[in-house]
């Protein structure tokens, strides 16, 4: 085997190896298991950074393990793989630098940091699934690594909204295996292939098709949190914040809307399924669901469970995105794959902050919280612009490529007013949360004050992550044109699936 | 003959076998039935042994029947006198 | 490679005398016999591979008049795992049994157990296929009642009344078969077998006999308070192997021996007591209030996928497809050996550490004894049939073998079965969390946690990741 | 075919019959372990009717090794039955 | 004699077996029960001699009626009447449900299913000729197996493998009583006139079993009928209440023990070493060999039996602690 083979296997096992490590580390050797975490996340950084340099210039970097006979594990790296594989590389990074601060001297972090570091292996090797059958593989590695994670906390209610998620989850793994081993009955080995494979399968099998597609898209929008089939999302905050960051942000929901836009674009082809005449049925159900989650995000006090309801609102953006025919849809669904990443793991960080340090977990806690904490509400201010969409966000960029590529496609007529509601909606969830942070007086004491303010307003190692990713979210919308951004990328992608 | 007289003699056999089955269905107490099992049983195997000794082709064999009827008259005297002391034991005992 | 066979059977059985005679050192002998053996079983193992099907005519006397011992990819590879489990609860009981005394009884019985699979694994012999499964069933009794306590002993009396039953019927089957075609030796039976009223009737008594030893719905009764009430290593193999070789004798003779004589109703006459079993067995399972009655239930509920494959394997044409399918019942079955053994030796563990195995008290033990937990997760992930599990592999040719013939049934089965088995394992798996005081180091108790970890994660990562050379050493007979 | 042989087979089936009947229904032990000899004895005679070749011809001896080595089975499980049925018997004495 | 006295003779033979069989699984009485069934045996034995299979014969005789008997006689006399009688009392049948009933028409109904469908397979394979490849090829290599007796024949040289197995099936069997527990106690002294019949009875039977051993070679015996005719001596003895019934203890008990398997597994071995395969008798030693793994087997057989009778390890000092020692675990 040459470098081009080992390399996907070298990026997906710089993490699980020291995951595998940290299992069996003594829970009191904490620096070594913060090296061999760091170290791994660096060394991916790196890999993927080659990764990115080869597949722009189209090096093909294809690892396979044959499982049983027709039965390949494949890793692959293609420009989809790529963005995904980034945005989750840099998250970690930042992620685990949040979490070694936020579990400082908390029990079972053998245990805790293990998982984690699974959990991201697993949605690396989603990314870089070659095929069908691969990605269900890591798809169900990601809800195995990830339920240790939302039950860590072993109160009640952690293992009561585990349950809960697992039932969901691999529920819609079962569903989305069915689909799987169905089509490859039907047509063999289904690797992933710009503009799909299954066009040239005789028409008699167009209406098993169809099925198949349900049962894949409901299978994977369990994770996508597509309404009706969003229930766990809310259940599942109790997981502690770097969890429910990762969750949010890359790892699980992100995982279901990916699956989503393989199956559109890699398996079926964008074009096929809407000769079937699925890509609508998609799009109203994405739609549904941005409106459902917003509405539902405006009732809560909850912080946590605000941010939840408008991840489920802003996940569906990107299936909007690909059920809108055209490149230009295509490259909004796909570049608010990792705008929303990063917005939304800012906005978690920053709950978090807020809980650790002040002991705030409610909206109406908030009153001007921005004074003792400036740097974290201003990392949530940008954040939640971004999210409402207000330029030069990253959020703007994402939202103004769907608009223009509905008008493209002639779905003017209903996506435009989804869009707009929706972006009403933000505002009208996100605005008075700043309002009150900023600009309300601050009560006579916090609900619990455990950090108290020192050089910084709170530990650094909470500190920096939020303020980085805000950063980051904003260079993505002010540098939108500059070349490896992730515009830039998303419009390669979609170039090459429209084979333009 | 011969075959006339081992005949005759096995028929004996089988009627003190037959007596002796009959005593034991029909004989009040467990000592008058024993009585009458065991005696006519021997008694009836001795004739049947003999009777097939008439037939054997040479010594060893007859000897071999008479071995068998020895043993036979021990092992049931034995357990004769067993159950009837065991007997004796529970009307004692009772 | 063929003196490898004699082996498998030969040094098992000289252990259990040199154990029977040396109770001083016997731990030490029965691990060195377990080392021993498991090489020879690689060996054959090998020489299969290398060479194809190997037989050996025991005595010099040609098959017929003698008796042949065979192996083929099938019996090679159960024989391999056969010796994996024991040679790992061997250790795990080398640490189990605190009371010499009956450490004293337990390994001459327990080398014996091993001689008796090895023995009808190898076996290419109608009537000496009886023997060993006697030989089996009276071990298996033995060891079961080895608890002493008293649900021990009536359940392996009850075990040992129907083993006996189940032979019997055998043998009669056995007789009808040398009544009608005067001979006993696989191999020539094959050949000379043909559908007719003395095939079918030997056939269906040998297979009934066979059923209630590998316990499918509804002839289980027996197995889960045998399994349950038994020492732990012994449980382990009970579950793991006793009831595989009874079941991998119904394979040989529907898939191999009678393959001309069984008919596709049959089949699913089978199909439908395997499909009844998953359900029935899953949610017993799911109702268990102790960790061990929970894995004797799910046994009875994992033997009932196998037998989902026979219409299957009836409904496709021989070739590729059929092959992949076969392949995915053996790698199921293999899966199921490892993960139930694991699960089986880390539960006693658990018994022994808490005083109990009931399954609403087990908060907080998950902190005490993390590594064997994880071995419970990592049986739990092959039973439940997820990734990357063999039974993964197993399960999706389960179903693709579904689709290709249109036999939708069974595709509904296995989902439910596997969510049915999901919610029982992380009904257990619900009480590993929580912040009870923490052990420094994760391995508390090596001896009886490491064989539980390595079984367990041979059936959730080995098989699964490494399982294609199966499918390659089928193609040597199955 | 011969009478005899046919005589002999039927009756062992029967025999097998009746055991097969008294080991599923009887209540005792005891009884129960008797009515699985009884079907063993029947599967034995099974053997045995195959084996005869008729007056004067030299049977089948491969059937009668069988029958032994069976009857030698049959007496070991037999053994245990009952030792287990003894040990069981004890300890709910002693409950 | 001819055909038709003979087929009276069958009927009646036949007519009487299954009335026993059917006598002693219909009563009540577990003792009476075992009783017709050691009558059943015993008329089986004059069956399998109708059916010219002598050593069959002996063997029922001896293991199927005498000794299984013995034990099932012994077990009857271990349970205390009253659970004996437990399962066995009539008004217990009186006050059946219904359900029950109908589970014995079903069970009976199917049973008798059962009987029909083996009799029709069994009809069709007696209506074709018997094979006779297999006798023929026992005929032809008796000379080379060493015995001429065809059934130790196929025991001892072609099918060796089978009685290896089957011996150690005996030793699980007895292993497996030992793990259960101690012996039962033994019996009163039986008195004077039993004295008298044992002191010449057990001779003859150790006498007998040598003969049988010896001629199992060339006519019907052997060793598992030496054996059981050995054991048969021990039985009487501890009948007769005697505390020595010939068994050895400790370290020599198991030597007996494994005698039989190991002398087997050894003579296997050892020509597999010298470039034979396992079991390959040189046809010159094969009768020596037989002989001397016979004797080995007859040892073994009788101990485990006459172990089986005693109903465990017989005590002794050096095995009462481990006793002990197993009761309090068992306690605990």
């Amino acid at each position: 085997m040459n470098w081009d083979a080992w390399l996907p296997v070298l990026v997906v096992a710089s993490s699980l190896l020291p995951g595998l490590v940290i299992f069996f580390l003594r829970e009191g050797s904490h620096r070594l298991r913060t090296a061999l975490n760091l170290v791994g996340a660096i060394l991916k950084l790196v890999l993927v950074g080659i990764l990115i340099w080869g597949v722009f210039h189209e090096h093909v970097y294809e690892s396979r393990w044959t499982l049983a006979p027709g039965l390949d594990l494949v890793l692959h790296a293609d420009t989809l793989s790529v963005l995904f594989v980034t945005l989750s590389t840099v998250l970690w990074l930042v992620t685990t630098v949040y979490a070694i601060g936020y579990l400082e001297n908390a029990p079972h972090r053998s245990r805790f940091f293990g998982f984690f570091s699974l959990c991201v292996s697993a949605t690396v090797g989603l990314a870089l699934a070659g095929n069908l059958f691969t990605f269900v593989i890591f798809y169900e590695l990601l809800t195995l690594s990830t339920y240790p994670l939302v039950a860590h906390r072993g109160t009640p209610e952690a293992v009561r909204g585990a349950r809960i998620y697992l039932a969901y989850t691999l529920g819609g793994g079962m569903l989305l295996l069915i689909g799987t081993v169905w089509l490859h009955v039907l047509a063999g080995p289904t690797a992933f292939v710009e503009g799909g494979i299954l066009s040239s399968l005789p028409a008699a099998y167009h209406p098993q098709l169809k099925v198949i597609f349900l049962l894949l898209i409901i299978g994977l929008g369990v994770k996508a949190a597509l309404v009706p089939l969003h229930g766990w999302l809310p259940q599942a905050m109790v997981a502690p914040a770097p969890v429910s960051a990762l969750l949010h942000a890359v790892a699980v929901v992100k995982a279901g809307a990916f699956g989503i836009v393989r199956v559109v674009y890699d398996v079926y082809g964008v074009n096929f399924t809407d000769q079937l005449g699925l890509l609508t049925g998609l799009g109203i159900a994405a739609a549904i669901t941005i409106v459902y989650g917003s509405v539902k995000a405006l009732f809560q006090d909850n912080l946590k469970k605000r941010l939840a309801y408008s991840t489920v609102s802003q996940v569906s953006y990107i299936a909007l995105g690909t059920a809108i025919l055209g490149p230009v849809g295509t490259i909004g669904g796909i570049v608010h794959l990792v705008h929303q990443g990063i917005m939304k793991i800012t906005l978690f960080f920053t709950a978090g902050n807020y809980a650790e340090t002040l002991g705030i977990h409610k909206v109406s806690e908030m009153n001007g919280v921005g004074r003792r904490m400036p740097a974290t509400t201003l990392a949530f201010s940008v954040a939640a612009l971004g999210m409402i969409g207000v330029p030069p966000v990253a959020g703007f960029v994402s939202k103004w490529y769907l608009g223009l590529g509905a008008v493209e496609a002639g779905m003017a007529s209903w996506v435009m007013p989804v869009l707009i509601t929706s972006s009403i909606l933000n505002a009208a969830y996100f605005l008075p949360v700043l309002y009150r942070a900023w600009f309300r007086d601050p009560g006579p004491a916090w609900p619990a004050e455990h950090i108290p303010a020192a050089r910084f307003e709170t530990s650094a190692a909470l500190l920096w992550p939020p303020v980085v990713t805000a950063m980051l979210a904003l260079a993505a919308g002010l540098f939108a044109a500059a070349p490896y951004s992730p515009l830039e990328w998303a419009t390669l992608i979609a170039h090459r699936e429209y084979g333009l | 003959m011969i075959d006339l007289l081992s005949s005759l003699l096995i028929l004996a056999g089988l009627f003190f076998y037959l007596a002796g089955s009959i005593g034991l269905l029909r004989l009040p107490d467990l000592y008058s039935r024993l009585h009458a099992l065991t005696k006519a049983d021997n008694l009836g195997l001795g004739l049947l042994s003999a009777g097939l000794a008439l037939h054997a082709q040479d010594l060893l064999m007859m000897l071999k029947l008479m071995l068998i009827w020895l043993a036979v008259l021990a092992a049931s005297a034995t357990s004769a006198h067993l159950i009837a002391r065991q007997a004796r034991r529970q009307e004692t005992g009772s | 490679m063929t003196d490898a066979m004699i082996g498998l059977v030969a040094l098992p059985l000289t252990g259990a005398l040199a154990t029977l005679l040396l109770p001083r050192s016997a731990t030490a002998v029965a691990v060195g016999t377990g080392l021993a053996t498991t090489v020879a079983a690689g060996l054959l193992l090998f020489g299969v591979a290398t060479q194809g099907a190997l037989h050996y005519e025991i005595g010099g006397w040609n098959a017929g008049l003698g008796i042949a011992l065979r192996a083929d990819g099938l019996s090679a590879l159960l024989l391999m795992m056969t010796s994996l489990v024991v040679l790992a609860a061997s250790v795990y009981a080398s640490a189990y049994f605190s009371a010499d005394s009956t450490r004293d009884r337990f390994w001459p019985l327990w080398l014996l157990l091993w001689t008796s699979l090895n023995a009808l694994l190898l076996s290419g012999d109608l009537f000496n296929l009886y023997v060993t499964l006697e030989l089996l069933g009276l071990s298996a009794v033995a060891l079961a009642a080895l608890g002493g306590k008293r649900a021990a002993v009536a359940a392996a009396l009850r075990y040992l009344l129907v083993g006996l039953l189940g032979s019997m019927m055998f043998l009669a089957g056995v007789s009808l078969i040398y009544a009608g075609y005067g001979t006993l030796d696989l191999a020539m039976l094959r050949r000379v077998v043909e559908p007719g009223p003395i095939a079918w009737t030997a056939l269906a008594l040998m297979t009934t006999g066979l059923l209630l030893k590998t316990a499918l719905f509804p002839l289980h009764f027996w197995l889960p308070p045998a399994h349950a009430s038994a020492p732990a290593p012994v449980s382990a193999v009970l579950s793991a192997l006793v009831v595989k070789a009874a079941f991998y004798l119904v394979l040989r003779l529907w898939l191999d021996v009678f393959a001309n004589v069984v008919t596709p109703v049959a089949a699913n006459l089978l199909g439908l007591l395997g499909a009844s079993a998953v359900l029935w067995g899953s949610w017993r399972a799911l109702q268990a209030e102790r960790l061990k009655l929970l894995a004797a239930y799910s046994t009875v509920a994992q033997l009932g996928y196998l037998f989902l494959f026979f219409p299957l394997l009836l409904a496709l044409p021989p070739g590729p497809t059929r092959d992949l399918a076969a392949g995915g019942l053996v790698m199921l079955a293999l899966t199921h050996g490892f993960a139930k053994a694991g699960l089986f030796l880390a539960i006693g563990i658990i018994q022994q550490r808490c005083g109990h195995d009931t399954i609403r008290d087990l908060d907080g033990t998950a902190q005490h004894l993390p590594a064997t937990t994880f071995a419970i997760a990592l049986a739990g992930v092959a039973l439940i049939g997820l990734p990357p599990s063999g039974a993964f592999l197993g399960k999706w040719q389960l179903l693709a073998g579904a689709v290709e013939t249109g036999q939708w049934l069974w595709l509904l089965v296995t989902a439910t079965g596997s969510l049915l088995a999901t919610a029982y394992i992380f009904r257990v798996l619900g009480h590993a969390f929580g912040h009870r005081p923490y052990p420094n180091q994760p391995v508390t108790v090596a001896r009886e946690e490491w064989p539980a970890l390595l079984l367990a994660a041979m059936a959730a990562l080995v098989l699964g990741l490494a399982g294609a050379p199966v499918w390659k050493l089928l193609e040597i007979g199955i | 075919m011969m009478t005899t042989q046919v005589l002999y087979g039927l009756t062992a089936c029967v025999i097998v019959a009746l055991g097969l009947r008294g080991a599923l229904l009887h209540a005792s032990l005891l009884q129960r372990v008797v009515a699985i000899n009884v079907m063993g004895a029947g599967v034995f005679m099974l053997l045995i009717a195959v084996a005869y070749r008729g007056p004067g011809l030299p049977p089948d001896p491969l059937p009668h090794a069988l029958v032994l080595t069976g009857i030698v089975v049959a007496v070991s499980a037999t053994a245990l039955a009952l030792a287990l049925a003894r040990r069981l018997h004890a300890e709910q004495d002693n409950d | 004699m001819n055909a038709t006295s003979l087929l009276v003779f069958d009927g009646l033979l036949l007519c009487s077996i299954v009335g026993l069989a059917w006598a002693s699984l219909a009563s009540h009485d577990e003792r009476r029960g075992v009783i017709l069934f050691i009558a059943f045996g015993l008329l089986l034995a004059v069956a399998w001699g109708r059916l010219l299979a002598p050593d069959v014969a002996l063997a029922e005789a001896a293991i199927g009626a005498g000794l299984s008997g013995a034990l099932l006689l012994a077990a009857v006399r271990k349970q205390s009447p009253g659970s004996s009688r437990t399962h066995a009392n009539p008004d217990r049948n009186r006050s059946e449900s219904g359900a029950k009933v109908v589970l014995q028409w079903l069970v009976t109904l199917l049973c008798a299913a059962l009987a029909g469908t083996l009799a029709w397979a069994l009809l069709h394979a007696l209506s074709s000729t018997p094979h006779d490849t297999l006798p023929r090829a026992i005929s032809d290599n008796l000379v080379a197996s060493g015995v001429s007796n065809p059934v130790t024949a196929v025991l001892l040289n072609f099918r060796a493998y089978d009685t290896l197995l089957e011996l150690a099936v005996l030793l699980t069997a007895v292993l497996g009583i030992f793990a259960l527990g101690q012996a039962t106690a033994g019996y009163q002294p039986a008195g004077p006139v039993f004295d008298g019949l044992v002191r010449w009875l057990v001779p003859v039977l150790i006498l007998t079993a040598g003969y049988l051993l010896w001629v199992g070679a060339h006519a019907p015996g052997g060793a598992f009928q030496a054996g059981a005719t050995l054991a048969a001596a021990g039985v009487v003895l501890r009948l007769a209440g005697r505390s020595r019934i010939g068994l050895p203890d400790g370290f020599a008990l198991r030597i007996v023990m494994a005698a039989g398997v190991g002398v087997f597994l050894l003579v296997g071995l050892t020509l597999l070493l010298l470039g034979r395969s396992f079991l390959d008798y040189p046809p010159a030693w094969a009768s020596a060999l037989i002989l001397l793994i016979e004797t080995a087997a007859m040892l073994s057989i009788a101990a485990t039996l006459l172990l089986a009778f005693v109903g465990g390890q017989p005590q002794s000092a050096g095995v009462t602690a481990a006793a002990n020692r197993q009761r309090e675990e068992i306690s605990r």
